[in-house]
């Protein structure tokens, strides 16, 4: 039943199109569908408009790769392994990059809105900042809310008033998250495209809800006779998933609950090298075109830094990981 | 050291191990708090284990009330989840945020100003091409918008304490109003919906407070070894010292003993 | 740690007042707080204004017993056991009951708002229905929806216009539902609070989240260190629980996953006994008024039959009960 | 009888059998069916069973896709979730439906009028003082609202066909667009979000149609042993049965033998 959706990583990637408004699953540093993103800096996608809650590591490398043209999200950095996206920054300078910021409630209800069906949501977060100042309406300001691109909304926000309970103060409304793919890593798929995932959810559900399409990168493809012995522990059902890919260690650099670590030296050398186009265009050469495939990549790494962040069975992390000074 | 509940002298604590002290004073016994990585973890966990042990963490990426037995690193972090009371996710977290459930909640920023607004998103040039692009705002303005009370952890430098902040990413006690961009209150920015605001700022150099009236920035205490006059030069602004109650209360030894050997045994935060 | 919690069901009982508004765990027939209804007749409860996605049982019990001023919901009845809710449509023709019709996604956004901790949300659900007819507003008919009480919207519906997308048609907002109690009967409870459900959530959690005040009946209160290895698995955090009662079977007649059947020919025999209000009256003498305690309750039903809804422990249901003609 | 697919004899299968096999004829491999309890978990079942293997069905107690081994008394049932992909809430499966992942709804009602509209709230007397006072809307008017086809399993009486409709609970093809009352079509009530609407009312007499035009109803097909004629008489307006292809296809003898000996073997829905 439904074998058509399984498919390998470069297979997968071609289901992604030049322009697409793109959304991953994950948080920062977490569950990011890294074996994906390599890929498709192989396969030089352009102008992606990504839109995230939160962009990561992920986001840093489509950026520096020249396949991003506009960024909608909250934050961009790499937790305590580099503090912002420095690849984000120089091509926002640059002008090469349009950055839109809303707050992390926005973006969540942003997602939440296109999972429900229903072109915003409101919400009471963030009042009195500059996320809200129309000055500071990037897209706008770039002459992209005129209507023509049918997933940009016509304006950044609204304001309105509660009619029900005679609350005062503001409510704005912030437009649904209407991305064409959502990319997600997770820890289990079953051959059908169940997905489970373990641990923190994150805003897996409403990013792969909200896409037109699933791409689902999983730890393991599992029997769906399996997976669906506890349908409670399930998160999306087979029919919202189009594509299923099986790649272990498939979100290394960042984390995956119960199977590996974040691996923070890379990642902490990942931003030390690609503070400037060079360095980010030598690491780029280094780990992701003069590697084939993302088994080469992983032999690269090397067994015993892999080993190493594997997960402890039961604290469902590493305990001998060097973490610390 | 374990049951030594006297204060530690000078330079027998870090100044991180100040702070994190400082804010775990902050916290009340049975209060939800709402934290980011790094300090604040560290100031509510060593709460937990001794004036507040019925306080509740809410981490942003989905964990509620974990007890972790190693530090998590990040929010993300599969060791937030240790023992949680509940694990889902974002929009779960962030509607009982907006629902009410959080009392206080600990922050971070790059620049302040004297009513408290905050600035994580960009600094010189103008908004469009920055001198200095920053990670945005990540859930600062939110957290800080829905809980009761928030308390930001900062670096005191002149630079980052200024008269006003290049860009509001979170709201302090004054801010604008938009569309239209008038200044108001902060009570009558958010309306029937106000619960309370920025109440502290824990820096390298001291601990500041808000006037309940004007809601600008007081000096509350220095830490031991700062003068007013160290504050002053690391300010931006005309701060108001008038008020100003002392020494930060250093930690105790029984806090220097958790912090250490139970809290962060790796030196994740602390170092070595 | 938080002892305090833990009550009989007559000290829960008494965390309720006259004139709240109350809603409840649960779907139609199943996992529905019974043996706090009871105890709520009992107690001799008025004027409650019950706001529910749908009712069941547990609603026409309640409104039977003239505990019920106002319904705000979708839906009444008992599914296959009893074809419509008899009290319910009794009383709204007397005039003792105003019944508010929502439709079952309004409702739930309804809810979802109020757990979300907005006014209201917006739906397209149901457009062109009376449900939306202003002439049809019962609380409005009623001189209710004056703000004089701050739990009932001053509108049952407002129409708007996405301004985002361009979409053509109503946009429906539809008012969060305040109550101040929910009422739950979960699988389990932790010592603490945390609540976990087993097997179909329904609107559970938007209820418990919704509400000010949190009363969980649970079959079994486990230890908090338990609850917690797995708390992905759980569906509600210690700190939105107010009262917490261990009561086994205290879903009955209406089911509960993994622990028990629904007993169809108990709530057949209410429905055709109840029909009248002679006849709930002798109903409710004999099941609730003569019965003082919830385990008297479950002796007079016997032990025959509360075995015989029994779940299996692998299909989580009954395969023993009679069912079919 | 089990591998026979030629049809059935009349008075070789019931009313109810020969419902669940129209119903399941309306499934088109694939699809993702919002159904209710009764009828449509016999339709749902029969055509995974036979012609539409890869349907998915959702119940709005929150299951999704389950291969229930027992058919299940109400959605909310457990039987529902034995196998499903993932068993949730409501919130989860409503919002599925309202972002447009149904393609095909089963619903139920005790009155219709010719262009579909139907009442399950009450009839007789009046709104706040009615005759009878029946369930309420459920999720009939979301699911039809909101899937891309509903098909209606009524009972067929005069009563119940009727040229207006007492209360309408579940839209039709013209509605009235409210708050205003004016009526439209269904196509401009929805706008933008317009998917489609009823295609079909399967009753106890016939199987009706909607003229894709005008919104009105018109007679498809009459079950074995019915007259055109019968089902004039049984509807309360003027009815199109110009366009009556002829009988409904019975049930074959490997349709009932699934049925009976594999879908309903307790006699639930199908009696003994």
């Amino acid at each position: 039943m439904a074998k058509g959706k399984r498919m390998t990583i470069q297979e997968a990637v071609q289901l992604i199109n030049d322009g697409d408004m793109i959304t991953f699953s994950g948080f920062t540093i977490w569950r990011r569908p890294m074996a994906i993103v390599y890929e498709m800096v192989r396969q030089r996608k352009k102008n992606l408009h990504l839109i995230e809650v939160n962009s990561g590591t992920h986001g840093e490398i489509l950026i520096g790769a020249g396949c991003v043209k506009v960024l909608e999200t909250c934050w961009i950095g790499h937790e305590l392994y580099g503090k912002v996206g420095a690849n984000a920054a120089r091509k926002l300078k640059s002008g090469e990059l349009i950055v839109e910021d809303y707050s992390h409630v926005h973006m969540i209800m942003r997602f939440a809105a296109g999972a429900m069906g229903v072109p915003y949501l409101p919400t009471r977060a963030s009042l009195g900042t500059d996320i809200l100042n129309p000055e500071y309406d990037a897209l706008g300001k770039h002459g992209l809310r005129d209507g023509s691109n049918p997933r940009i909304p016509r304006r950044k926000f609204e304001f309105l008033t509660d009619s029900f309970y005679g609350e005062q103060g503001d409510i704005i409304h912030v437009p649904a998250a209407r991305p064409n793919v959502c990319i997600a890593h997770v820890q289990q798929v079953g051959e059908e495209g169940t997905v489970r995932v373990y641990g923190q959810r994150y805003s897996d559900a409403e990013a792969m809800k909200a896409a037109d399409r699933v791409i689902v990168v999983a730890e393991e493809i599992v029997p769906e006779e399996v997976i669906r012995q506890d349908p409670t522990a399930n998160l999306i059902p087979h029919y919202l998933v189009d594509a299923i890919v099986e790649q272990p260690w498939g979100a290394h650099p960042t984390g995956c609950f119960g199977y590996y670590e974040v691996d923070g030296m890379f990642i902490r050398d990942f931003y030390n090298k690609t503070r400037t186009q060079e360095g980010f265009d030598a690491w780029a050469e280094e780990w992701i075109l003069k590697v084939n495939s993302f088994d080469e990549y992983l032999y690269k790494i090397g067994f015993r830094r892999l080993d190493m962040l594997r997960a402890n069975s039961s604290y469902k992390y590493s305990t001998r990981v060097k973490r610390g000074a | 050291m374990r049951n030594n509940h006297s204060p530690a002298k000078p330079g027998e604590y870090k100044l991180i191990e100040l702070l994190a002290v400082a804010g775990a004073r902050e916290i009340r016994d049975g209060e939800v708090v709402f934290a980011g990585t790094g300090l604040p973890m560290l100031a509510v966990t060593l709460a937990q284990k001794t004036t507040a042990p019925r306080a509740s963490i809410i981490y942003e990426a989905g964990s509620m009330d974990g007890r972790p037995v190693h530090l998590p690193s990040s929010v993300g972090d599969a060791r937030c989840e240790y023992r949680a009371s509940v694990s889902s996710g974002l929009l779960d977290v962030f509607s009982q945020l907006q629902r009410g459930v959080v009392d206080l909640a600990f922050l971070g920023g790059a620049e302040i100003d004297r009513y408290g607004n905050v600035n994580t998103t960009s600094i010189g040039g103008d908004y469009f091409h920055p001198a200095v692009r920053l990670t945005g705002s990540g859930g600062n303005p939110d957290i800080n918008s829905l809980a009761r009370r928030t308390v930001f952890i900062m670096v005191q430098e002149k630079r980052r304490f200024k008269e006003q902040v290049d860009y509001v990413t979170s709201p302090g006690w004054r801010v604008k109003k938009w569309p239209g961009g008038e200044w108001v209150t902060r009570q009558e920015a958010f309306g029937s919906v106000f619960r309370g605001g920025p109440v502290a700022v824990i820096t390298s150099m001291a601990v500041f407070r808000f006037d309940e009236e004007t809601g600008e920035m007081y000096l509350d205490t220095v830490h031991p070894g700062v003068t007013i006059e160290d504050v002053k030069n690391n300010v931006g602004f005309d701060l108001d010292v008038s008020r100003c109650r002392g020494e930060t209360p250093p930690p105790t030894y029984h806090e220097l003993y958790l912090l250490r050997n139970v809290i962060d045994p790796e030196g994740l935060f602390l170092g070595n």
